[in-house]
């Protein structure tokens, strides 16, 4: 039995649960979410997973959580500096081994958008862009997804435009957890409190095992005393604007 | 020129060129520089950047942009994205060139070693080369086809640096994000500096120096340079500033009244340093 | 394995691997592990370097190189050309893939980022692209012809630093001449290091950190590990230990005398650092 | 009228009268000669010559000429470090004014050879490599080469294999000055004391103007007494071998 806790903490619980020890865990701007998730596991079950931040660092010391995780704060404490050629380097000879990325759309074949709805020049939406995704997706071993929202119009049936693909895992949301397999996504859990019925509803796919996927464990104790205290202020749940 | 005030390097800046700027997103941008690009009414300029924020909105506020060649721009948590800039892009006022960091970054690689294109690595599955300024190349040596984009040489590298000589070495502490590259890839560099400091400063420890005076064509002393965005570790990212800026900026004439409520502010900076 | 002894780390590097090999000609160059790479009679290495020296002649006197890809092999003034290598190579024993610095720095360049292949700027009017794994491709951007080369990954990059702490984060004072590039192009890192330093040390400057511990897989403490090459500003080159290198590799008979006259002394100051 | 001086002098001042303020010179591996006339050049009439050394210096200070011209001595006083890959970017996008290339062998056209003579698998001769002069003889602006030989084994009709060819401006000997014009090379001017004879017999190529070229002028007073300032052991005469 575990304490209250928000959709961002259980979010944070089950990207941590995918960090081992000895890998490569990189964590891009925009990330206050994976960066709670990575100091989390850190805390908790992987001590020895290596952490490369946007931010510059190696395994730089996290006291506390941050919304702009590419500030070079995510340096303090790190041996080395890595500036984003190092990054992209690093990420280009395949050494990473984990990657969180956000997105704007995903469709039921795993494919990103992070570009734009509509007409090309003059779009309807314009998204901030893929960042490093389309190069990152296809070179990480493992990349999570996450998004604070669960809408229809964040996991649609087929994308417009592909931002971005490859070596998709999981899908974080305040609702589930999604798993890429055989190039569709499955319901990997979903978590405690949420209706299927729900679920379906706020997605714009057919979920093919929507009854039989099993429930999201609910973040521990121990997890949350750590997110607690790591993150005081709650920076994680920022994603969700204002509570 | 090296050592100038903000309006003589903002006089460097013409019409049209293609310039980058260091920091990201809301992290070490020259924001002072940037806006004083805004207050000189400079137009058409073409911005590669893998990751612009503050520098793409405040630009793209001013109508200064024809182009982005960009992976990102958003100023990040806790502002989401770039209101000014996505307005813009959404009105077909400036054109996005859709494309990832690593690949402006190889742009941008290319022009500092002087050849004509580079590879991207990853990129499969990706619709972004399609509908933009990519090529297929197929490897000589593999027979494979491989992503390749072309050379860009910004005119200008417009840089804030926590501190720099008269010369123009300087330091950057934490991560240098783009900015050694985009030193090294454009044909000269703007510096703005938190700090100014003897040349036996860069002499003592010359392996942490990151731009070179021979890549610098001018020096401003600018403290809080970077303001409202961060430079880590002297200051954080003034949200409450930040707001007031997403705030007048949502139109013509409260953006031209940020320019002159900040230009005073700008300025003495510069002054009360000098 | 990281903390490592000097036998233990050669043990790495396997028959027929590739290496490439920190330092310059007859500087800083990892001295004491190439000779006990020699010692423990590896053979048909393929060494990638753009300016090999002392090591490649110690490898060749070995009969352990397959091939070199250099731009120039020279032990430098005052000592001239690197007579081990420039006999096995007139011999044929030695297959040499003439090269130029900045294209073997291109292939390694390539590897470092995971590029099948990189262009190389200049080299118009070269024949050596002609005779060697160089290729013609067309710029799609402007049609131009370019010469490029493929990438090359090196299984092992073995440098020898000034200072390095037991994870393998590593720094290097005055130029670091290709080891940068080394250590990001090579699957794993060798590290033999003057001084064993705690890793507070690497944390209080990190931008000085040029090798990261995420690269390296071991590192043996080797105080005057780089002699009779330089460490600046250590020591200089010993020439006169460097002459009677010269001397002595003349034969097989005498570069196996070199091996066993160097091996306590190799040893021995590595235990003396334990 | 100017004190003694060894064929080095003479060269040192030769190649120190090319190097000008403001442009950028680039000096590499195995260079006491060019070392030696960047700094007498900069203590001379060019003291705001820009001079970048492979041994990491950018303007560093030089109070001795060396004979190993790639030791981190180069970097000594300099407010940056530039290793390799800074230099070869450098002169990739075409920022080195002036350069200075030794080599093996150059002919009549300006072609040289510093790779092998004979056999290619089983060379007559192996020369080490052309190091950078490949890329940096097309990219510099300005390239000056020098020997300090002078014989028709160095200076041949036409080489067997070109390493190296491109913006070549003038050779500098011990017996003369040859210029590169239209293609081919011809007499910038001939030193003191060398007779036109000498000359044509040491050459491996006909002298289109052998006649007609000046005399180099001999070093000055003020030349000697820097030379001998910065280097009183002579390193600057190191490549002619034993004295």
């Amino acid at each position: 039995m575990s304490a209250a806790y928000a959709p961002a903490d259980i979010m944070a619980c089950a990207m941590a649960r995918q960090i081992r020890n000895h890998e490569i865990t990189f964590v891009g701007v925009n990330s206050p979410l994976p960066l709670a998730a990575v100091e989390l596991a850190r805390r908790h079950h992987a001590p020895l997973a290596n952490f490369v931040s946007v931010g510059g660092g190696v395994n730089p010391k996290v006291e506390r959580i941050i919304a702009a995780t590419s500030s070079a704060e995510l340096g303090r404490g790190s041996a080395s500096i890595f500036d984003n050629q190092e990054v992209y380097g690093l990420n280009g000879r395949g050494g990473i081994d984990l990657t969180f990325l956000g997105m704007a759309q995903v469709d039921a074949s795993g494919r990103v958008n992070s570009s734009y709805v509509g007409d090309r020049d003059q779009p309807k939406v314009r998204f901030p862009g893929g960042g490093g995704a389309p190069a990152i997706l296809p070179k990480a071993k493992r990349a999570i997804l996450w998004r604070a929202g669960h809408s229809k119009n964040i996991f649609v049936d087929k994308v417009e435009f592909v931002t971005s693909q490859g070596n998709l895992e999981r899908i974080v949301t305040p609702l589930c957890v999604f798993r890429f397999e055989n190039g569709a996504l499955r319901l990997d859990s979903i978590h405690p409190n949420v209706t299927r019925e729900e679920l379906a509803d706020k997605t714009g796919f057919t979920i093919p095992n929507l009854a039989d996927a099993p429930v999201t464990p609910a973040p521990t104790d121990e997890e949350l005393a750590i997110l607690r205290a790591i993150d005081p202020d709650n920076v994680r749940r920022i994603e969700f604007g204002p509570q | 020129m090296k050592q100038a005030t903000l309006e003589d390097a903002a006089r460097l800046v013409r019409d049209g060129q293609t310039v980058t700027i260091g920091g990201t997103l809301s992290q070490r941008i020259p924001a002072a520089m940037v806006r004083e690009l805004a207050r000189a009414g400079v137009k058409g300029l073409h911005l590669i950047k893998p990751s612009p924020g503050f520098d793409a909105d405040v630009l793209a506020a001013a109508g200064a942009l024809a182009s982005v060649r960009a992976g990102m721009t958003t100023l990040e948590q806790p502002f989401g994205m770039a209101p000014s800039f996505r307005r813009a892009a959404e009105a077909g006022e400036v054109k996005v060139i859709e494309n990832a960091c690593p690949a402006v970054m190889a742009s941008l690689q290319a022009a500092a070693f002087g050849l004509p294109f580079q590879a991207v690595a990853g990129l499969d599955g990706s619709e972004v080369p399609e509908i933009s300024e990519f090529a297929r190349v197929k490897d000589p040596f593999t027979g494979d086809d491989v992503w390749v984009v072309p050379a860009v040489r910004p005119d200008w590298a417009i840089l804030h640096v926590h501190e720099a000589d008269l010369r123009g070495n300087a330091r950057i502490y934490g991560t240098p994000v783009w900015d050694r590259l985009m030193s090294r890839a454009a044909k000269r560099v703007i510096l703005t500096a938190e700090k100014i400091m003897p040349t036996e400063h860069f002499v003592a420890q010359p392996e942490l120096t990151v731009v070179s005076e021979l890549f610098v064509e001018a020096v401003v002393h600018a403290p809080m340079g970077a303001w409202p965005t961060a430079v880590y570790p002297d200051y954080d990212i003034d949200e409450a500033a930040m707001r007031r800026y997403l705030q007048l900026s949502r139109t013509p004439e409260g953006f031209r009244q940020y320019l002159d409520d900040t230009a005073a502010q700008d300025h003495a900076r510069i002054e009360a340093a000098a």
